[in-house]
């Protein structure tokens, strides 16, 4: 299928409708062209199974992004190692290590992740471009954050 | 009083610190593991820090991550509960020095108490009963013979340079003595080629008896009574209750104001739980735990007091809110373990929980992280929740325990439930009459 | 896929339909067309909806016969409209009211159910052959316990 | 002591009269309609008996089928727990003429008690503080206003005949008096034909304070303090707290008393509630509650009595197992009562539960019958869990509750935690500082 003939009005459309209706599926088929959307809803998710979400809870956490999820399945994404502060660039006044569409090699650094006084330097894990930098300078991360994706 | 209070712990533990900074007004940060992502007190923490893989020695015990979730969410006191890092010298030195409040006692009086022959002599020292023998090795018989006179029977005579019970002797009357001294100087002599053995009073059947304290650091020091933990299994505690079915109210002042004389002399301060084997109306020092016990809930439901609240009080430098004198002691309480293993084979038993309901109504407490659906990870310890009854007797105590357990419904796991069960309706345990080997003799009975 | 093709009212009127006969998914093909409706009901969802049952309850209510169960839906089963003990006779030296195989009409008594030292006749809901008396005579019976099938 | 007690009750209270007898050893039987088969205390009970029918006519309010019930379990006590049956003289007469228990007051005291004209009578004989006002109609306007002089201001004239507010004055201040009073006359003439009015003292911001006796029939009478159930929403408690913050020691010693001395010269026998206004440091009775009430607990958190497992005694002929002196308070407890109704619209909510979660921890009970799956049947009343905290100060207490209203989840229906979440926001209510009206009040502005 060619680059941009899909038809985001009409997927946007059923998409209203999965809404309106509570669909969880519509699949389309008119001569050549087939198209199906699914949406993977909290009340497809096995109800059973699902964790308890107390009142208080569903106020306290803050639900991790759904895009997040994926990009940490991702085949270049670079996972946070530590806990700590994270950074663009080894102080205020240098450059990045690295922008969005550099070529990096493993084990270069790309960011600095502070913890304890100390700045750690987090190396690429491969080599590849820099497609997505996830983080925005001198901001907290959490173990397992995902930080830049490089492929 | 701290605005925000780190949790360094898991489980159980941690939802009981997450609900005492609640109810003082102090916001909480739960630092987790990538297996606790799920768990209760994670989900009604103010915030939350994932600090590390499943293994304990990356997440709970990774000093430097848990100090990095403290600067990156600006937590001013970090509690460490018990087990993982809540003993160890250097997190409270560091923790402190990086300019935190560490909930808990001085980093000096963990690591003295922590060294098990210091603590010994310490405590000696400051007037606390030890299990009486010979300072070290004795190399003379007739010295030998003079000690164990002052010691007394029955006794263990053991090689200095021994282990595994060779050179080991017990001797259960004076008579006996010379000839089982002798043996065991041969014994060792062949095994160690080294002759010096030493002595030491021999229990048989002793209780496991431990005094609640607490100190303010100036001086002050208040104990709480005690808690009987004798039924035991592999040395892991697995029922206590207060007071003690063996003690008396006089006996009880009478240890209590040692143990506090004691422990005012070093200005104790935080929570602090002397253990004693009891035998025989003698205490014997086994070990201070400089740290919240697992089993402080028994101490609370007896005292009315609320143990972590004033030890977070303390920490952030209030003074004690009570004396001895507006200590009083209100009916009996039990504590039961409830663990994810099978009841009988003890295999542990994590994965996911199905139905889960708390026993509740009068007198029953139940402290747990677990829910419905929760899945409980493979990485840690099997305790996963403990229900605390309180009656006005212990009779009542044991009649609504008895209820309790009938009501508790956690699916999907094995739980030592039954063996609990069990265990409360045995005679000698309804008489109050077991030891630290009462349960283990117990099982091997069953089997 | 030409825009807006799709029939919008079509889709509404078969979610409806799902929510009518709780279908969870439909599926139409039409010469070229194909339209696929899914909707991942909590009803799909198995174990989150069955009741807790407790250890000590399982233990403690006497589990109804599956048997019983069924009969009580039975046309012909006569439930008892009252708590008490039941008796197949007036008196211990009387004959029973009915045996297996008379044949009964409505309103004649067919057996009594003492509660609070009174005799309660009761009577046949309707014109019949007693095919099976379900109580021991002189036992207790709870409100609605199936106690004979007249058909 | 009794060998089974017949529960005659469903929802909560079943379930709490079913765990004081276990704990006491007393097999229990719960009676229920076709509706409650899946009840937990129906589950949980020895023996079960279904009686009739979803309508509580045919059920929990049928006498025969519940001595039925009592006839072919062999069950030697009826406890009628609160509502249906529980005041209901009749019923106690009934049920002690064939031999049972009846497991409350005496028929006798049932009946008068139920008699409201009567009651007040009663009670004001006994010493009990009553709504001053005329002992019936006045006629004579001179007589009035004398009359109105010992009643105080501010007042209520209210015609004799009268009903829904037509020939009803409250009047503020003497000066206003004779006017109002030739007013009222003048409306009352003309809508009743009668011009006799009488006269009240008027309570415009009462609080509603009741006080918890047990006696056990041989004269001996003891208090248990007060509760404040001013919360109410159409003239249902919503809310109690103990103590009240509105008496000090020395009012709830003098009230306790006066009380206490009322009903030991009638015998009393088992719990009963001592309902009163309250204003400006004066008791006004409203009625006597001849039973177990709802909010009991409150007072089992702040005195350590099991209520019930009392009753329960006295009812098989055992002595009160306390005098007055060996009551005292501790701390201060709170009860929300938990419905199955939306927060705000307070549209009932029957239906099925999803997840059901109850608060644990320090401090903490919850009486209920919910379970997760379980179908709230619409046939009763609303009311489906207690939370009640204890907490060592009223603001203690209230950071708890809190703190346990965050955790409580009871999923698929509406529940009004929400409303106590905000009702224990408001500066008012944290203050102590309302009233019978300032629920609805606050509600209003709400909208």
């Amino acid at each position: 299928m060619a680059k941009h003939e899909v038809d985001k009005d009409l997927i946007r459309t059923l998409a209203a409708l999965m809404d309106e209706t509570g669909l969880s599926e519509i699949e389309i088929e008119n001569d050549d062209d087939r198209l199906r959307l699914v949406r993977a809803t909290a009340a497809a998710a096995p109800v059973a199974v699902a964790p308890i979400a107390p009142i208080a809870m569903a106020a306290a956490a803050a639900p991790a992004p759904a895009g997040d999820a994926d990009l940490s399945k991702h085949p270049g994404a670079l996972l946070s190692p530590i806990v700590g502060t994270a950074y663009h660039a080894a102080s205020p006044d240098a450059a990045p290590f690295v922008a969005i569409g550099d070529r990096v090699s493993a084990g270069q650094t790309v960011l600095v992740i502070e913890a304890m006084k100390t700045f750690n330097e987090i190396p690429s894990p491969s080599s590849g471009v820099v497609s997505q930098i996830l983080f925005d300078n001198a901001t907290p991360v959490e173990y397992g954050d995902v930080l830049m994706i490089i492929e | 009083m701290f605005e925000k209070v780190l949790i360094a712990n898991r489980g159980e533990i941690a939802l009981r610190l997450h609900r005492a900074c609640r109810e003082m007004g102090i916001k909480t940060v739960a630092v987790h593991s990538t297996a606790d992502s799920d768990a209760m007190h994670v989900r009604l923490a103010d915030e939350s820090v994932c600090i590390g893989p499943p293994p304990a020695m990356d997440s709970y015990l990774n000093m430097p991550a848990i100090l990095a979730a403290a600067e990156i969410t600006g937590a001013e006191g970090i509690h460490p509960g018990y087990g993982f890092l809540s003993e160890n010298a250097d997190f409270a030195h560091i923790v402190t020095e990086h300019g935190y409040t560490f909930i808990g006692p001085t980093e000096q009086h963990i690591r003295t108490m922590g060294d098990k022959i210091e603590a010994k002599k310490m405590v000696r020292d400051l007037g606390i009963p030890v299990v009486p023998g010979s300072d070290g090795e004795v190399t003379d018989p007739e010295e030998a013979v003079a000690l164990a006179e002052d010691i007394g029977y029955p006794l263990l005579i053991k090689a200095a340079s021994g282990g595994g019970g060779r050179g080991m002797k017990l001797v259960r009357q004076a008579s006996e003595f010379a000839d089982a001294l002798a043996a065991a100087r041969r014994e060792s002599k062949a095994a160690f080629n080294d002759d010096a053995v030493y002595i030491e009073r021999y229990l048989e059947q002793p209780r496991h008896i431990e005094i609640q304290v607490i100190g303010d650091g100036t001086g002050k020091v208040v104990h709480l009574g005690e808690r009987d933990c004798s039924l035991q299994r592999n040395n892991q505690k697995v029922l206590e209750e207060a007071p003690s079915p063996a003690l008396n109210d006089a006996v009880r002042q009478k240890i209590g104001q040692t143990v506090v004389d004691a422990l005012s002399q070093i200005k104790y301060t935080s929570l602090g739980t002397v253990e004693f084997l009891y035998e025989d109306g003698e205490f014997y020092f086994i070990e201070m735990n400089t740290r919240l016990q697992v089993e402080h809930p028994v101490t609370e439901a007896i005292t009315g007091i609320d143990l972590v609240r004033e030890q977070i009080r303390i920490a952030a430098g209030a003074p004690l809110s009570f004396s001895q004198e507006d200590i009083s002691f209100h009916g009996h309480a039990i504590e039961c373990r409830i663990n994810a293993e099978h009841p009988t084979t003890f295999v542990p038993s994590p994965g996911q929980v199905g139905d889960f309901h708390a026993p509740g109504g009068l007198g029953v407490r139940v402290d747990s992280g677990l829910y419905a659906g929760y899945r409980i990870p493979p990485n840690y310890d099997s305790l996963i929740a403990k229900l605390v009854v309180h009656g006005t007797t212990r009779n009542d105590c044991l009649m609504r325990l008895s209820r309790a357990l009938e009501e508790f419904v956690i699916g999907g796991i094995d739980v030592n439930i039954p063996l609990h069960a069990d265990v409360i309706q045995q005679q000698s345990f309804i008489d109050g009459d077991y030891h630290i080997h009462w349960l283990e003799e117990f099982l091997g009975h069953h089997k």
